[in-house]
């Protein structure tokens, strides 16, 4: 067989991902620059696909470019029409940052290009493979994620949250959209148990394949912000204050169950091997909640209504 | 003989994806380009997905497989239909062209 | 040991989540964790004297599959540093944000910035700097904007992206890093990098981004709107401690992992760029208008003198000049930490009492709030590097190292900053006495007041005479 | 023939370059944040493309994962950066 | 048989980037809309391919999220049209 003839398909995801991208970046108007970003987004999740890494070919495609173009898109029906759009540098600057950048770049690849022959051949993977069952699951990726480096994973669900204080304490959230016409609000009817039971599911099957809690907390995001995009914001959910809770919990039982073990082996976050399985599920299944949540408060944008508005400066 | 039938499936799939693009290219407004790509990739992912479920074992892929054909083959029509109109808010003067009974 | 390392980020991070949960005793959630992190700091403290420096594999893995954490001299001094200041903002802020909606907001994001730096200043791995930088530059961006004005939400979406620019610049190369090493870990990643060309590039590419962060010359253009117009509470942590977390972590890339890669071209740039930080730093802070402006160029400034002092460190060769320049380093941090963490929170009390930060038109200020102008006073003095502030001293030394090492340039610059830093100082301290054009009483209140005075005498007091002490502490431990 | 993890690595680092080039050179805010997005991706990619060792070996898995913790702190940033626009053209209209 | 598979996800790849080129010249937004309708069957279609190529059951699961979040954004495209129009 040939892998090699691979290459051409490679070669025209790459060219693809490079036009997307001029186009995202320089395209005239804002709102094309939009779309071709989360187009680029899909593109992306393929180009993760190919190189055999589904984990984040989800996540791309359910993250990257589902929600951040949900948010993307939101933000730019708040700008009134022809708000748009402060001038860009002038032609000098252009070119003078544009040599800057280049020179960075040929660098880069130079560096690149001269370690491609005596790459380091993953000598961690070694590793990863030779814990794998001792570390609870059987999905390397999970296993580095949760276990190996689950102090990352934590501080990450934190940057998570403060990012959701910070968003809810800039003011209050957008009001709710007319409902949708019936033709997409029956497409939105059907889509979100849909997307609530592929996301249940790549929750599930996290622990020996493919999928975990941020993937299926990025689905769940996505029923919530469809419901909201439909016009039915508060649609059979939990009220906002218990989505907050909800979007601390993940990390309080993850920093509470780390705290355990320091307190069981006098190190943090070191799981029992017999026991590591059950307690990355239990983390798991609060942190996909916690996801979720923070994910669709986020991007409703701001705090409730019912909470009090703005408040002045206290310098003043 | 089931590879053989697999990719006849594939390829005859790949045939209408084709179809569908030159249609792309080729065509003159948006919503003859909207009915090419909604229909042709419909087409061409029903034959596509066919022959590779051939290649399966595992029924749950199976289901996932016929699961994804279902899935975007309604959503390629409701969503079809949304594009279209918004097309038609755009443009209002294509909507002359269009027959009584879809304005 | 193992226990107090991971209280240190534990504990904070704890306080946040629980502060986040149950705004309506955010207040005494606040304080409480404050005090209980400070705690462990000490027993970390206690710990490193008696075993030296140490590691702990979080989860149990070794490192490199896993994370290390990390303790040495220097995080020790950063961490009791961070847990001062912290202290003392603490007490501050809880009789800053009077109402419960501006408390519930301030308290959660302010505990998880608390976390995300001693987090920092711990790590061992290079990834895991990553994720704490972004969870320290995403809660202080949104306390930056708490204060809901337009300029403040303004300096905070461009302090926001300037942040994400910086740190994709780190994280880049972490990833040539990783693609020839395959490791994260510093230590591991110390041991292979060298003159090659992945960790050059790596180098200069993580050096850019953190530099951004940490706002040298002329990457420093964010940091005045945003630090002059946050909450005084706010704007006292980020000139305090945030941007030290950039500087500290170029000292220690420099220093730890790429001591073979970094050229002697890259410490005279840096030395030149803290030269010009200075200057025109010190220049602005004189032009200012308003206290908090004068203030947050003074910060410039003296992020100049910095980076000059870790330039010439760099290119020293070892001996006397070598690990006199360290302590200066290390000694003008904490100063800066201390003294300008008062300042700004004094500027508070005078915004707060009279309404306004206008510099000419302070006057019969030191009448009516005669502690406030002393502290201010004090922090002057350790701002100027007057004796027997702990700058005092960190100068003196720093000027024997550029003097031995013939830097005659940075000499000079170093005595125009000091002239001009006097300048800006008396002409803040010359309006404050002047009179005022009717009666005034004094005023006293011990929480609004007392914090930026303590902190101005640990820095010029505590910090001057203890500095005897630092030396041989940061020489037992290296 | 070269090697596809050499290309799309290379690929990677052109767009991280692309993304620092619009993002220092438009004014836009939006722009700008889809410009550090798109440095993001470019990282990413390099990443991704070290942790490949040809179609029928498995992956260097712990890449991906830090992909993953980069991909949530990005969406975490870009909400956030959001959030601070809509706060700054709401306060214009007051 | 792998040879033949390897040719079909070429084709497919490249029937994808040329449909995409083309509409980038379109000025319409709705045919930028298209495009990720586009990417929606297209891409499911490659992914079903890789997933045999590369012997990953879990390109399944991938196609079914990718074929879900085209049709999210469509949704999300249309509706934030609607919105300005009323404004």
């Amino acid at each position: 067989m040939t892998p090699g003839a691979l290459l051409y398909l490679d070669l025209l995801m790459m060219g693809l991902m490079l036009v997307l991208a001029v186009g995202a970046l320089y395209a005239r108007s804002l709102r094309h620059a939009v779309i071709l970003f989360i187009v680029f987004g899909l593109v992306v999740a393929l180009v993760w696909a190919r190189l055999r890494a589904p984990d984040i070919a989800l996540a791309e495609a359910a993250i990257g470019s589902g929600l951040a173009g949900a948010l993307l898109l939101a933000a730019l029906r708040d700008r009134r029409r022809g708000a748009e759009s402060a001038p860009r540098s002038p032609a000098w600057q252009v070119v003078a940052v544009g040599a800057v950048v280049a020179g960075l770049v040929l660098l880069l690849a130079w560096a690149f290009l001269d370690l491609q022959g005596e790459r380091a051949n993953g000598p961690l993977a070694d590793t990863v493979r030779a814990n794998l069952d001792v570390s609870g699951v059987s999905n390397p990726v999970t296993a580095v994620l949760l276990n190996f480096r689950a102090y990352d994973t934590l501080l990450e669900l934190t940057v998570l949250l403060a990012a959701l204080l910070g968003v809810m304490s800039l003011g209050p959230q957008r009001p709710p959209m007319d409902a949708a016409e019936p033709m997409a609000a029956g497409l939105i009817g059907w889509l979100i148990p849909l997307l609530i039971v592929a996301g249940s599911y790549l929750l599930w099957v996290g622990a020996h394949a493919p999928g975990g809690a941020f993937q299926a907390g990025a689905l769940l995001a996505a029923a919530a912000v469809l419901a909201d995009l439909g016009g039915r914001r508060e649609f059979r959910l939990p009220g906002q204050t218990w989505l907050r809770l909800l979007a601390v919990a993940g990390c309080a039982v993850f920093t509470l169950v780390g705290l355990a073990a320091l307190i069981g082996s006098g190190v943090l976050l070191q799981l029992p091997p017999d026991w590591a399985g059950s307690l990355i599920l239990l983390i798991e299944l609060f942190a996909t909640a916690s996801i979720a949540s923070a994910l669709f408060l986020v991007y409703l944008g701001g705090h409730p209504p019912s909470w009090n508005s703005r408040e002045g400066h206290p310098d003043a | 003989m089931l590879d053989a039938l697999s990719l006849l499936l594939i390829f005859s799939g790949l045939a209408f994806y084709l179809a569908g693009t030159i249609g792309v290219l080729r065509l003159p407004d948006t919503l003859c380009r909207l009915h090419a790509v909604t229909k042709a990739d419909n087409l061409g992912l029903g034959l596509l997905a066919s022959g590779v479920l051939l290649q399966l074992s595992d029924p749950l892929q199976m289901l996932k497989l016929l699961l994804i054909w279902l899935l975007v083959l309604a959503a390629s029509a409701t969503g079809g239909q949304l594009i279209a109109r918004h097309a038609l808010d755009e443009r209002p003067d294509q909507r002359a062209e269009l027959p009584e009974d879809a304005k | 040991m193992n226990e107090s390392m991971a209280l240190t980020i534990a504990l904070p991070l704890l306080g946040g989540l629980f502060a986040a949960a149950w705004p309506r005793r955010c207040v005494s959630i606040g304080i409480a964790s404050v005090v209980l992190s400070t705690l462990a700091v000490g027993w970390l403290w206690f710990s490193l004297d008696a075993q030296g420096p140490s590691d702990q594999a979080l989860g149990g893995w070794t490192p490199g599959l896993g994370i290390r954490l990390h303790v040495d001299a220097l995080s020790i001094l950063m961490l009791s540093m961070t847990a001062l200041v912290v202290l003392a903002i603490s007490v501050y802020a809880s009789h800053y944000f009077t109402r419960r909606s501006q408390a519930a907001r301030f308290w959660p994001l302010w505990l998880l910035m608390v976390a995300a730096l001693n987090g920092l200043f711990l790590a061992g791995d290079l990834f895991n700097l990553y994720v704490t930088l972004e969870l320290l530059g995403l809660s202080a961006v949104a306390l930056t904007a708490l204060g809901g004005n337009r300029a403040g939400i303004a300096a905070a979406l461009r302090y926001l992206m300037i942040g994400l620019l910086g740190s994709m610049g780190y994280l880049a190369g972490v990833a040539m890093l990783y693609a020839a090493f395959g490791t994260l870990d510093m230590q591991q990643v110390a041991a292979q990098t060298g003159e090659d060309p992945v960790s050059q590039a790596a180098l200069i590419v993580m050096t850019t981004g953190l530099l951004l962060k940490s706002a040298l010359f002329p990457l420093h253009f964010w940091l005045p709107p945003a630090h002059s117009n946050a909450p005084a509470p706010v704007s006292a942590a980020l000139s305090a401690l945030v941007v030290k977390a950039g500087f500290y972590l170029v000292l220690r890339l420099w220093t730890e992992v790429f001591p073979d890669t970094i050229s002697e071209h890259g410490a005279t740039l840096v030395a030149l760029l803290g030269a010009g930080a200075i200057l025109w730093g010190s220049w602005q802070a004189l032009q200012a208008e308003r206290l908090k402006l004068l203030a947050a160029y003074s910060t410039v400034a003296q992020l100049g003198y910095l980076f000059v002092a870790l330039a010439l460190f760099i290119s020293a060769p070892p001996g006397l000049a070598r690990e006199l320049l360290f302590g200066a380093l290390v000694l003008m941090a904490l100063t800066h930490a201390f003294a300008k963490s008062s300042l700004f929170l004094a500027i508070g009390v005078i915004l707060h009492r009279s309404g306004h930060d206008r510099i000419a038109e302070l006057g019969g200020t030191a009448q009516r709030l005669p502690a406030t102008t002393f502290a201010i006073a004090l922090a002057g003095v350790a701002l100027i590097g007057l004796p027997p502030s702990g700058a005092f001293l960190g100068k003196w030394r720093l000027l024997y190292g550029a003097i031995s090492l013939e830097q005659w340039l940075l000499v000079v610059v170093i005595g125009i900053g000091s002239l001009l830093a006097a300048a800006y100082v008396f002409r803040v301290l010359g309006h404050a006495f002047g009179r005022s054009a009717y009666s005034l009483q004094a005023f006293h209140s011990i929480h609004e007041e007392w914090p930026a005075l303590l902190l101005a005498l640990t820095a010029t007091l505590l910090l001057g005479f203890g500095s005897a002490w630092i030396w041989p502490f940061l020489e037992h431990m290296a | 023939m070269p090697d596809p993890a050499t290309l799309y690595g290379l690929l990677g680092i052109v767009l991280a370059g692309l993304g620092v080039h619009a993002a220092i050179v438009q004014r836009d805010s939006i722009r700008r944040l889809l410009a550090i997005n798109v440095m993001g991706v470019g990282v990413f990619l390099v990443l991704i493309a070290t942790a490949y060792f040809g179609p029928d070996q498995d992956p260097d898995p712990i890449p991906h994962a830090l992909v993953l913790t980069g991909i949530v702190v990005a969406v975490a940033a870009t909400a956030l950066a959001l959030a601070l626009l809509r706060a700054f053209e709401r306060s214009e209209d007051e | 048989m792998t040879e033949m598979l390897i040719i079909a996800v070429i084709l497919l790849g490249a029937s994808l980037a040329l449909a995409l080129l083309g509409m980038l010249r379109q000025r319409a937004p709705a045919d930028r809309i298209l495009i990720a309708q586009l990417l929606g069957s297209n891409g499911v279609g490659l992914l079903l391919l890789l997933s045999l190529l590369q012997q990953q059951s879990a390109l399944l699961d991938v196609a079914l999220v990718l074929a879900v979040l085209s049709v999210v954004v469509v949704i999300a495209f249309t509706r934030g049209r609607k919105e300005q129009h009323n404004a």
